[in-house]
């Protein structure tokens, strides 16, 4: 076991595949000098300035090349720098790269993945801190995956750059300096398997990215309680583990959806109504929502942090759920 | 506007030519089936013919090679079809049927024939130009020879996409013709209203992209510049623009009657049909009218069978609807 | 009242507004034209062509500019085409238009109308068919509307021409010919609040935009079979009318959440998770959803109606449930 | 470098140039106590220095009237103050404080102004451009004299919103001013290997709207070109475009310590500081050093006293993080 950062652990991700395969390679902005969060450093001078390059400020060319370099038989990982900035490239993910091969009849593959550093982080704004992944799992064709841990930051982006479809990878900006223990020769992981973060007994808390340690802190709080919550890290939010999930509700009898992003049309929705739907006769309780009020990100500190869901609200909704049923 | 001088002015290769020539009408008989098929409520979606732009399918799609890549649009049937693709699997694609190239689920806008290095029409107008310069990006990582070639209107030359594309493939010196089809109309909208400066080429050439123009209705002219400039970026000169032009002798789509231009200028502009003016210069380097006329009628019997055997088809698979999407998470079921 | 068309009342409503206040004009490709539905026909004539303008085939910039204009105290109306190439312009919807009154503090208004035609119409296939109102919705700073009927074609883009906020304003393109009788004088619509579109006792389906129609189509059948169902048309989907959901859920203890759009991820999850949330003791049974599944629009006709919930689908959900509780 | 030969010229106000000498070194002074701020933990997000682009600032901005509208960039402290903004509510809002221009909801990459026409920095390069051209096209609609001045930088002209903007400010032919800010720096990038062609006036030419590049170092030139050239534009000649070419002096931002570049590159750029040679030019024209020196002290005083009750302003409410959101459905509440 290897004390690692998240940031690392995707770099080896990188690094690694690109040396199983030689059709990867990735394109972005500045990443011959390591990327904007040193993602990338040091792999020019490993792989060479082609399979590291440089790109132009265009991020619908960066995707939109993506795509034809990836129906050519290549395996681009492109760099979007802030998920903010994947939106001058919505054409180009939604309307090529999902879409390509199911239009063309499955002529062609379009195996790309498009890392999206995403989440708020340090007073970045309202244009530099979203998150979207709600967007991306409503798009027929696209994968999209969240890691929250070290160890998925390396197995999920190996898993993302493996896969034949286009994968939307939210890498969170918070976590790039989060630092676990790590075993050596972590491979890609299965995309769609959820991932039991903390087992439980009384409430489920569904959720994914950061907000999976927010959760973690939340349940630890709720031990003194004497309430038992069990994490569900989904991993990936499409597609996303519905056994994982409805296991450990039918378990629980009470669940909670929580995301970083704005409540209000969140993938949590997503969740909850199915939930709700399918196991109406096995829940104690209803499902609760968690999520980030329908308001831009600001800059101010004591600002931006309303825009977070705390462990305490995380803890108050499971202690309520707990109550009932 | 016929001036038959190209025959004299080269070696003209009339044996070439008069395959061209067919091959012009095999995209005009095409498109007339295709239309009749829209009128009979066969063709299903929007169809955009290219009718009077078939100098320039033949001319660019002629000149490359069946490994070369060819990215189109919307208004690509000649382009697609000289690229090599057939005409019945086409025709059954704007069919919506079983066996079209997409299997009916693309349509007219969604053509793409991998087989033949065809990688799509595009509903987007100028998203075309990303793929391919990324498409090249490829076949350079790869070392492969072969290039690419991408196909836009003059409306697309507005769109982000055209400066961040060329800019891309100049940057990277990546092996791309670049073609623009100056049709003059960009849907109901003259162009030229909608466009500063001098177009395509000039704004290639700020990119340091070398450009040329060329009459597009002129096949000989539009093949010889082709060959020329291919020349050049197979042989590794980076990125290269050619602006044909040409003129739109239909409306946008099949359903539109186009009333928002004078018929005297459209009366004009077939007067410049790129086939009549191939006909007269084959006559003028001796291929006889009748043989020209045979040549037509072969391809309007072709491209009639092909019709009656479309409509013929069956329709795809209700299933297919739910394939072909993605593997991971797949296959989808209906959600009830 | 007058037998007219949804196109009609569009085209009503806009040349209306611009006679009430001479800051509203409309910008888009090929508008002097008429647009390509035909929505502005004969518009230019009475307005001319600054006020009805023509623009280059840039989505981006027609976006954009509308956001300067409309900072500027002018109240563009944006023309998009199809919903579809409104993917050329998220930079400047999401980023731009929707955040700038935040993140400056309110110094500035973005009042500015995009129309958006939507939904899948005529083997319009993958790029042309698309119902997107789940992002708009989930994006703070947006309203999102989307009339279902010839009288709300006209009222909620009055109210979104008149409203202070961008609005994302979509139009189903499968309704442009569809007529009904509406009175004379019209006016704006709230934003906001639902409409009733039949009464009913025994399950709630809430819906919007073409869905409304399948969903009357399926009370009529229910009928039959003694079930009696109440319409919801939602009408605005941010902000979305609670209390008139809430009451009749309320009301008939069943719900069915039905849009076109792709199920997951559609902004029925919303709304289903907020009544199984808020309405927990009150429901008889689980909160049944209804849309398209995860595939993009197909070309050929019997592939392209796998994509549509018909509304046999919707009375089959109604009955199951009316059959619980 | 330092040549002072502008001084003599024209006929060379001193007495304008000395206070020109002083805005420059507000801007200088204004970013050296937001570094300072930024190493104490007061300002919060990422700042971008325009450490060595002064003259660009002043020389654009102090012709611009107060109605004149102003769109900026990510690195745009020295064009908003110049525009009239108040030095204080700008450090406010960088240390995320009431009081700031946007209530500290914004921080440096998003401030506006309004009231002196400043309709925001972006933190979206090129984003900009096309919310500048809608801007004056609404000044052409309301039938208003003011014109539009639009800054960015030469990373930003590889952005689709860079053609599509000059595109549509030629064809209706708004009056705009493009700023083209070269500091030859994209973050850590050098410009000039992601940037084919001869880069914002060939481009701006191609489009028919003319350019002129100027040394943008020289404050007297760019201040003279901009006169001229703003004075086209207020005369209804249409778009026009100046690349002014300087050098970012610091790391992009104000924690990039840029070491992807000599130093050696750093110290000679150093040496065309545009203050330094502003200095020399007021020196010949007569205007002593010690005068010099005074301006400047007087600027450094004047920010370190923004500096000073910047931060001791209060955080905002906690409520304002739930209002200017929108009217329709608001006010937002929590969602628990
Ligand atoms: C991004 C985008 N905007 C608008 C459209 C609608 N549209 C389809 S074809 C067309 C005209 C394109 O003109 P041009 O590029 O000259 O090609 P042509 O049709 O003349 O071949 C337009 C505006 C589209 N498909 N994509
Ligand atoms: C669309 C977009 N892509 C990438 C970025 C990240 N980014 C911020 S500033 C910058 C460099 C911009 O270079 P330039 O336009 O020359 O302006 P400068 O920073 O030199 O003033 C980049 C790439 C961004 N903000 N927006
Ligand atoms: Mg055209
Ligand atoms: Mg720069």
């Amino acid at each position: 076991m290897v004390k690692t950062s998240y940031l690392e652990a995707s770099r080896q991700a990188l690094a690694e595949e690109m040396r199983r395969d030689d059709t990867v390679w990735a394109l972005g902005e500045d990443l011959g000098r390591g990327g904007v969060f040193g993602q990338y450093k040091g792999l020019v001078d490993e792989f060479g300035p082609e399979r590291i390059s440089d790109a132009p400020i265009s991020e619908a060319c960066i995707a939109g090349a993506a795509v034809g370099a990836a129906m050519m038989g290549t395996r681009p990982v492109v760099e979007m720098r802030f998920s903010d900035f994947a939106l001058c490239a919505t054409d180009e993910i939604v309307n090529q790269a999902a879409k390509a091969r199911f239009m063309f009849g499955g002529q062609l593959g379009v195996p790309l993945v498009m890392r999206q550093p995403t989440g708020a982080w340090r007073s970045s704004a309202a244009q530099h801190s979203q998150s979207l992944e709600a967007w991306y799992a409503h798009i027929p064709g696209l994968v999209v995956t969240a890691p929250a841990t070290v160890a998925d930051a390396k197995a999920l982006l190996k898993a993302a750059i493996r896969c034949d479809d286009p994968v939307i990878h939210l890498e969170h900006k918070d976590l790039w300096a989060f630092e676990e223990e790590i075993p050596a020769g972590i491979d890609a992981a299965p995309l769609g398997a959820a991932r039991i973060a903390r087992e439980g007994e009384d409430v489920t808390i569904v959720t994914w990215s950061k907000m999976v340690h927010t959760a973690l802190e939340a349940a630890n709080a709720l031990t003194d309680k004497g309430i038992s919550a069990e994490i569900i890290d989904l991993r990936t939010l499409w597609p996303w583990d519905r056994e994982a999930v409805y296991a450990s509700v039918r378990k629980t009898g009470r669940a909670i959806v929580a995301h970083e992003a704005v409540l209000v049309g969140g993938f949590g929705g997503e969740i909850a109504a199915r939930i709700g739907e399918d196991l109406y006769d096995q829940l104690k309780a209803p499902v609760r929502r968690l999520g980030a009020p329908r308001i831009p990100v600001s800059y101010a500190p004591p600002l931006e942090r309303e825009y977070h869901v705390p462990a305490e609200r995380i803890a108050e909704a499971a202690q309520a759920l707990a109550a009932r049923g | 506007m016929t001036q038959p001088d190209a025959a004299t002015a080269r070696n003209f290769d009339a044996a070439r030519f008069r395959d061209l020539y067919r091959q012009m009408w095999r995209i005009r008989a095409f498109e007339e089936q295709a239309l009749r098929g829209a009128k009979e409520g066969l063709v299903l979606g929007a169809i955009h013919p290219s009718i009077g732009q078939e100098a320039v399918a033949v001319g660019v799609c002629g000149r490359l090679n069946r490994d070369d890549i060819l990215l189109s649009t919307h208004r690509g049937h000649g382009h697609t079809l000289i690229k090599g693709a057939a005409p019945e699997a086409m025709m059954r694609e704007l069919f919506g049927r079983d066996g079209g190239n997409c299997g009916g689920k693309g349509g007219s806008m969604h053509i793409a024939d991998a087989g033949v290095g065809m990688l799509g029409a595009n509903g987007v107008v100028a998203a075309n130009i990303p793929i391919a310069v990324g498409a090249a990006h490829a076949i350079r990582l790869r070392k492969e020879s072969r290039i690419v070639c991408c196909i836009f209107g003059d409306g697309a030359i507005n769109r982000g996409p055209f400066l961040e594309g060329l800019n891309w493939a100049k940057v990277f010196d990546l092996p791309v013709l670049f073609v623009c089809e100056d049709n003059r109309f960009a849907a109901t909208t003259r162009t030229a209203a909608m466009t500063a400066g001098e177009g395509a080429a000039a704004r290639a050439e700020a990119l340091g992209i070398p450009a040329d123009s060329v009459d597009g209705n002129d096949l000989v002219a539009v093949d010889e510049l082709v060959d020329e400039t291919l020349q050049e970026v197979r042989a590794g000169g980076g990125p290269r623009l050619i602006v044909a032009r040409t003129y739109r002798l239909t409306g946008h789509t099949g359903a539109d009657p186009a009333t928002y231009r004078p018929e005297s200028e459209v009366a004009t502009a077939w007067e410049d049909d790129p086939i009549v003016r191939l006909a007269a210069t084959l006559e003028a380097a001796g291929v006889s009218q009748d043989d020209c006329a045979a040549l037509a009628r072969q391809a309007q019997e072709e491209m009639a069978g092909v019709f009656e055997r479309a409509s013929a088809a069956p329709w795809p698979p209700v299933g297919h609807a739910y394939t072909d999407v993605q593997d991971t998470g797949s296959p989808e079921e209906r959600p009830w």
